[in-house]
């Protein structure tokens, strides 16, 4: 049974459809991959169900079965939705283990005023940056980090959100988790997704890296010019005859 | 002496608005020009209920608190929605509408004539009307502030205030409504600057509205700015600096007349100064 | 009672066509630097009173006062560029922080003026454009037929600059993205600096104007600028004839207050106006 | 980061010995018998009303260097330190208090905006310092404590006498009234209509503007629409200047009719063509031919209002203080009962239980045929 489903998504930007009925099915347990050329509408498909940007047609179904039309950025931690960002958004002038905790603690105003982070929000935030190793990075102004130690600590911020008390996080969005890692950090994340998905979180993944894609998806769905081209397992996708064309361009 | 201790309640009052004023542009990264007109509704507020209701300085004080708070979720309502420069110039606007309307509302505020006589504060025997106990009464209130800041800004309600300074767009993704904590700060510093404008009225036992426009205001934003953002010594640092420094020039010896545009011109020039070569001001972590 | 409404018009239009000049100057830096830049108040009245000190104390011929005075404030624009903003923008400075430095630069040289010339005011008289001329039934002087007709130059003269030129197709890529615009080869240094000039040489004839029809003391910079940028804003951010829309939709609606309500809520009544387009029509009416 | 701290730190402290080092010194030499005698002067150096405050300062200024070319105080030089008051409460009690506890003033001649004066009042009778105020005219000032005087008539003469002058001998019956949104209009205005009123006239229009304001065409002619047959103007020159500007090219013929901040020839140099016709209320001066030749000798080409009273009210300081000496309710005794002869801003100045001027007598100046004449 799927966890989230989108139906017929649409978006235009000023009269170019650039996701057009686009339908997904994403399953917990499984690493579902979105593949396609630059363009193809992608992260415009992630932005749209995380509610980046608002979509012109079609809908999203979450676990609840609720049919959502519309979906505001604060919303979608409520449904259980987290995600990483293409070109990282992370808090520069704020340490890395604030940048952490932030997700952790109360997110109401009044819950939030009357509350410090105790212990227990700092031993899951050593967890969880241990597990990416920023831990010994953790006081530093994240302004100060390199680029990978930003995707990394990202990362981690998705992690964390799972860790929540009330209501796990079970749908992550990856938006090219990969893009300027180091060959190490390319390994440390792989092992990450796959623990998170053998925990039973919903992966979504965009990627350009064939190899990772092979090596990581469970299902690819393969987009081209906004149009939902196919959908299967690795290897029939990946041969198939009219991916390649759209990969390589006619 | 008296000079002395006149210099340090004015510090101690202009604090409790350079605290105030850091939560709002300091840790939320949110200019507002506003914090002079709530400064100054807490001030006709308190000399209001004091003159015609007889009413003691404390008791008018928390209705003067409430007063203000409910006039800044009246603007923090609108000005919540902007952002950076929008919203900067948004309280430019609200600054001029509030000066406007404390020197119109003839029927409430007596307009430009003011409120004289303002009583001094009592509590039950004690009545604070020399320097001296007034000054005690500044530092008490002031420390309560630099109380409530420090705790404000080490909850985690801080910790998402320079998370939607730093990029608001994104907290959102983590389930924050920054709306709500945008409108909150906002009233909660208002509040504060009540108690600054209570302890005005009575200290100086004159309030009009000339006090409260927009280059005061400014004034304020300068102090802040020059202590430096997101850091309450760095708040209180720059207050020490900017109440001292006319006091010092006037002993510089500029001749009177030109004495006064002095002090304009080296407030203009320290502010250029700051932001070419410390925008984070002397302790501060945070640069616009 | 119907011979008043020509004259209301016209009372409108001469306030509009001054706040439309005075709007083509700062639109025209908003528009390219991206952030509001404070200052520019500063140039209207440093016009003002270069005009005052050739014609008056030098008696210098008019045109030659003229000339000069353009030239002088456009030459201040242009360090105000070179000295405070151009090494902040290269740093990559945010708009909060050139403002703030605009503000500084504002408050230096608006005391700098009162130091030199005094605070007294001052007025500037040209015999010839002190008659007055009756359009359908309304009064108009010369001096302000020439504000309107300068305006009007003004504006026909940038929107040939901006849309006809390879100068100002460089100062529309550069307001679009700086970046791309430096990729591609345009100059932005010193197209920038000249955009200073032309809003600086904008500046001086707006404060010559206001100097020659009602008169010029140092603290009239900040009112005429306030007035500017909610023309700019209710206009439409985009479009040059938004500014000149929003001008005279800004002077129409003041003197409608003034009319109905009475002169002390026009202040109010503008900024008002201007809460309710950031509120509602945050991109003014040409929705640039 | 560590060096500012240290040069902040460097800053603050040089600040305190300053403002202390300067505070102890005085403290021995207030009692004493020689050394300068100080006074204090308290008007608005920035800001809007900036002009006036600067020429009081040297009008007071003229006064003190008359008094000590002729041997000073019982031969003890007289020496005026200025602050700026810049019409705020704020600025105006740091002002006083400075004067009073660093400078150790026997007095102090100030403020000049209302807003100033009553700011101070208060640290005034606790200190035990006589203040004279040389123009802040609002009514609220009457019983501001038994330190505080005015040698400048409330605003309650002002008004009055200007509604009977209009009511009575003009025989006006419909007036509009635009006064300038400060304390000294709002007073101003609030006496004379008072007294319009109850003469039987009629107040068809009331409409204020703000100090800055530069624009008065639409009001002007909503004076005209509202069939007043004249307009009563309360503001200060440079709002004057533009109002009859603006007038005449609107030709609203409406007569206008001022107080005393017209009395300043750089209105009438500029508008006294085209205000046939026009009056103002002022406060009765004797000849000030020689004042203001001596002002000019000073580089003041026009003489501002409250110039003359901040004069007066220097020599009034020396007349007492030759008689009673430097302590302060010494002063206040003799101020309540001092006989001031040949004033320049009234013929003999003296004050009533509220340290009021007593007396205040206004006359009208008029301008026939673009002189100014006195009735």
């Amino acid at each position: 049974m799927s966890i989230l489903e989108t139906k017929q998504l649409h978006k235009t930007f000023n009269g170019v459809p650039v996701v057009n009925g686009v339908s997904l099915s994403i399953e917990s347990g499984k690493i579902t991959s979105l593949i396609g050329p630059n363009g193809s509408g992608k992260s415009t498909t992630i932005n749209l169900i995380t509610g980046m940007i608002p979509f012109d047609g079609g809908a999203v179904v979450i676990e609840k079965g609720t049919i959502l039309s519309r979906i505001q950025p604060n919303q979608i931690a409520s449904y259980g939705i987290t995600r990483t960002f293409q070109n990282v958004e992370v808090f520069e002038q704020m340490t890395a283990l604030d940048n952490i905790l932030l997700v952790l603690t109360e997110r109401n105003v009044f819950s939030s005023l009357f509350e410090k982070h105790t212990q227990y929000h700092l031993d899951i935030a050593e967890r969880v940056m241990k597990r990416l190793d920023i831990w010994e990075k953790r006081n530093d102004m994240v302004e100060n980090l390199s680029y990978g130690q930003r995707k990394l600590l990202e990362i981690a911020r998705v992690i964390a959100m799972g860790e929540r008390t009330d209501g796990e996080t079970k749908v992550l969005f990856f938006d090219e988790p990969y893009a300027g890692l180091f060959p190490e950090m390319v390994k440390l994340v792989t092992t990450i997704l796959k623990e998170l998905r053998d925990e039973g979180k919903a992966i979504i993944l965009v990627e350009h890296n064939m190899d990772l894609i092979r090596e990581l998806s469970d299902y690819v769905y393969v987009l081209d010019a906004g149009k939902h081209l196919k959908e299967g397992s690795v290897d029939n996708v990946l041969s198939d005859q009219q991916v390649i064309e759209a990969y390589l361009g006619n | 002496m008296d000079y002395i201790i006149h210099l340090f309640i004015l510090i101690g009052i202009f604090s409790i608005l350079g605290l105030s004023l850091n939560l709002v542009i300091g840790y939320t990264g949110l200019l507002s020009a506003t914090h002079a007109g709530f400064y100054g509704i807490g001030a006709y507020a308190v000399a209001i209920l004091m003159k015609n209701t007889g009413m003691n300085f404390f008791i008018a004080l928390l209705l003067s608190i409430v007063i203000t708070v409910l006039s800044a979720l009246v603007i923090g309502v609108v000005l919540s929605k902007f952002k950076d420069d929008i919203y900067a110039l948004g309280s430019f606007g609200f600054a001029i509408i509030t000066y406007g309307l404390m020197l119109n509302l003839q029927g409430v505020t007596r307009g430009p004539l003011g409120i004289p006589g303002i009583g001094r504060p009592e509590l039950f025997d004690i009545s604070f009307s020399t320097n001296l106990t007034f000054l005690i009464l500044t530092l008490v209130l002031a420390v309560l502030v630099w109380w409530m800041t420090r705790y404000i800004t080490r909850s985690s309600y801080g910790r998402v205030l320079q998370a939607i300074r730093e990029n608001e767009k994104t907290i959102q993704f983590f389930g924050y409504t920054t709306y709500w904590y945008k409108l909150s700060i906002f009233m909660i510093s208002a509040g504060m600057a009540a108690i600054a404008g209570a302890l005005f009225a009575t200290y100086i036992t004159f309030i009009d509205p000339s006090s409260f426009t927009l280059i005061e205001s400014i004034f304020m934003i300068a102090m802040i700015i020059l202590g430096g953002l997101a850091d309450n010594r760095g708040a209180i640092i720059g207050v020490i600096i900017m109440i001292l420094l006319p006091e010092f020039l006037r002993f510089v010896g500029f001749p009177t007349e030109v004495a006064a545009q002095m002090r304009q011109v080296i407030y203009g020039l320290m502010l250029v100064v700051m932001m070419l070569y410390r925008p984070q001001g002397i302790y501060g972590k945070f640069k616009f | 009672m119907n011979s008043i409404i020509p004259q209301i018009v016209a009372n409108s239009i001469i306030a509009g066509s001054l706040y439309a000049l005075v709007g083509l100057g700062f639109f025209m830096i908003y528009r390219t630097v991206k952030f509001f830049d404070l200052g520019y108040g500063a140039l209207t009245a440093f016009g003002g009173y270069m005009m005052y000190w050739l014609l008056t104390l030098l008696s210098v011929p008019t045109y030659i006062a003229i000339i000069g005075t353009l030239l002088l404030t456009a030459m201040l624009a242009l360090i105000m560029n070179r000295l405070v903003y151009r090494p902040l923008r290269a740093r990559g400075s945010s708009n909060m922080v050139l403002l703030v430095a605009s503000l500084g630069l504002f408050t230096a040289i608006q005391a700098i003026i009162a130091i030199l010339f005094t605070s007294q005011f001052k007025t500037i008289t040209i015999r010839s454009l002190q008659e007055t001329v009756t359009l359908f039934g309304a009064f108009i002087t010369h001096t302000q037929l020439l504000m309107i007709a300068v305006t009007i130059i003004v504006f026909i003269g940038l929107s040939v600059l901006l849309r006809m030129t390879r100068f100002g197709a460089s100062i529309r890529a550069i307001g679009d993205d700086e970046e791309v615009a430096k990729i591609v080869g345009v100059n932005t240094k010193n197209i920038v600096s000249w955009v200073f000039i032309i809003a600086g040489a904008i500046a001086g004839t707006a404060g010559l104007l206001v100097g020659l029809d009602t008169g010029i003391e140092p603290t009239m910079g900040m009112q005429l600028l306030l007035k500017a940028v909610i023309a700019v804003i209710i206009g439409g951010v985009g479009r040059m004839y938004g500014v000149v829309i929003g001008a005279f939709l800004l002077a129409f609606i003041e003197n409608i207050a003034v009319w109905h309500l009475s002169g002390e809520w026009k202040d109010v009544v503008a900024f008002s106006v201007l809460i309710l387009f950031l509120l509602f029509k945050p991109k003014g009416i040409t929705g640039a | 980061m560590k060096n500012i701290k240290w040069i902040i730190g460097i800053l603050v402290v040089i600040i305190l010995v300053v403002v202390l080092s300067n505070g102890g010194d005085k403290e021995q030499s207030a009692q004493q018998t020689e050394g300068p005698i100080k006074i204090g002067f308290i008007g608005p150096l920035t800001g809007d009303v900036a002009s006036l405050g600067e020429n009081a300062l040297i009008a007071a200024q003229l006064a003190v260097d008359e008094i000590n070319a002729n041997g000073g105080i019982n031969d003890r030089t007289v020496e005026l330190i200025a602050e700026d008051g810049s019409c705020s409460g704020k600025e105006a009690s740091s002002a006083a208090q400075k004067l009073i506890s660093i400078d150790k003033v026997v007095g102090i001649i100030g403020g000049l905006c209302s807003s100033e004066s009553s700011a101070f009042t208060g640290i005034l009778n606790q200190s035990e310092t006589p203040g004279i105020s040389y123009c802040s005219s609002a009514a609220t000032l009457s019983d501001a404590g038994d330190y505080f005087f005015r040698t400048y008539p409330s605003d309650a003469y002002q008004g009055v006498f200007a509604a009977n002058y209009l009511r009575n001998e003009k025989m006006i019956d419909k007036v509009a009234v635009l006064y300038v949104n400060d304390d000294w209009g709002a007073g101003l205005k609030q006496s004379f209509i008072d007294t319009f009123k109850n003469l039987g006239g009629e107040v068809v229009l009331e409409e204020s503007f703000e100090k800055d304001e530069r624009d008065f065409r639409t009001q002007l002619l909503k004076a005209q629409a509202s069939g007043a047959n004249l307009i009563y103007y309360l503001g200060f020159d440079q709002g004057a200047v533009s109002a009859i500007k603006q007038r005449d090219e609107l030709n609203v013929d409406l007569p206008m009719f001022g107080a005393d901040p017209w009395d300043d020839m750089t209105i009438w140099n500029d508008v006294a063509s085209i205000s046939e016709g026009f009056g103002y209320t002022v406060p009765h001066t004797t000849d000030s031919q020689s004042f203001t030749s001596k002002m000019a000798d000073v580089g003041v080409s026009e003489v501002s209002v409250c110039a003359s009273q901040s004069y007066d009210t220097m020599n009034i300081f020396a007349q007492v203080i030759g008689q009673v000496g430097t302590n302060g309710s010494d002063i206040k005794d003799a101020l309540y009962d001092v006989q001031y002869q040949n004033g320049i801003s009234s013929q003999n100045i003296s004050f009533d239980e509220n340290g009021d001027l007593v007396g205040a007598e206004y006359v009208v100046k008029t301008i026939q045929d673009g002189q100014v004449v006195e009735l």
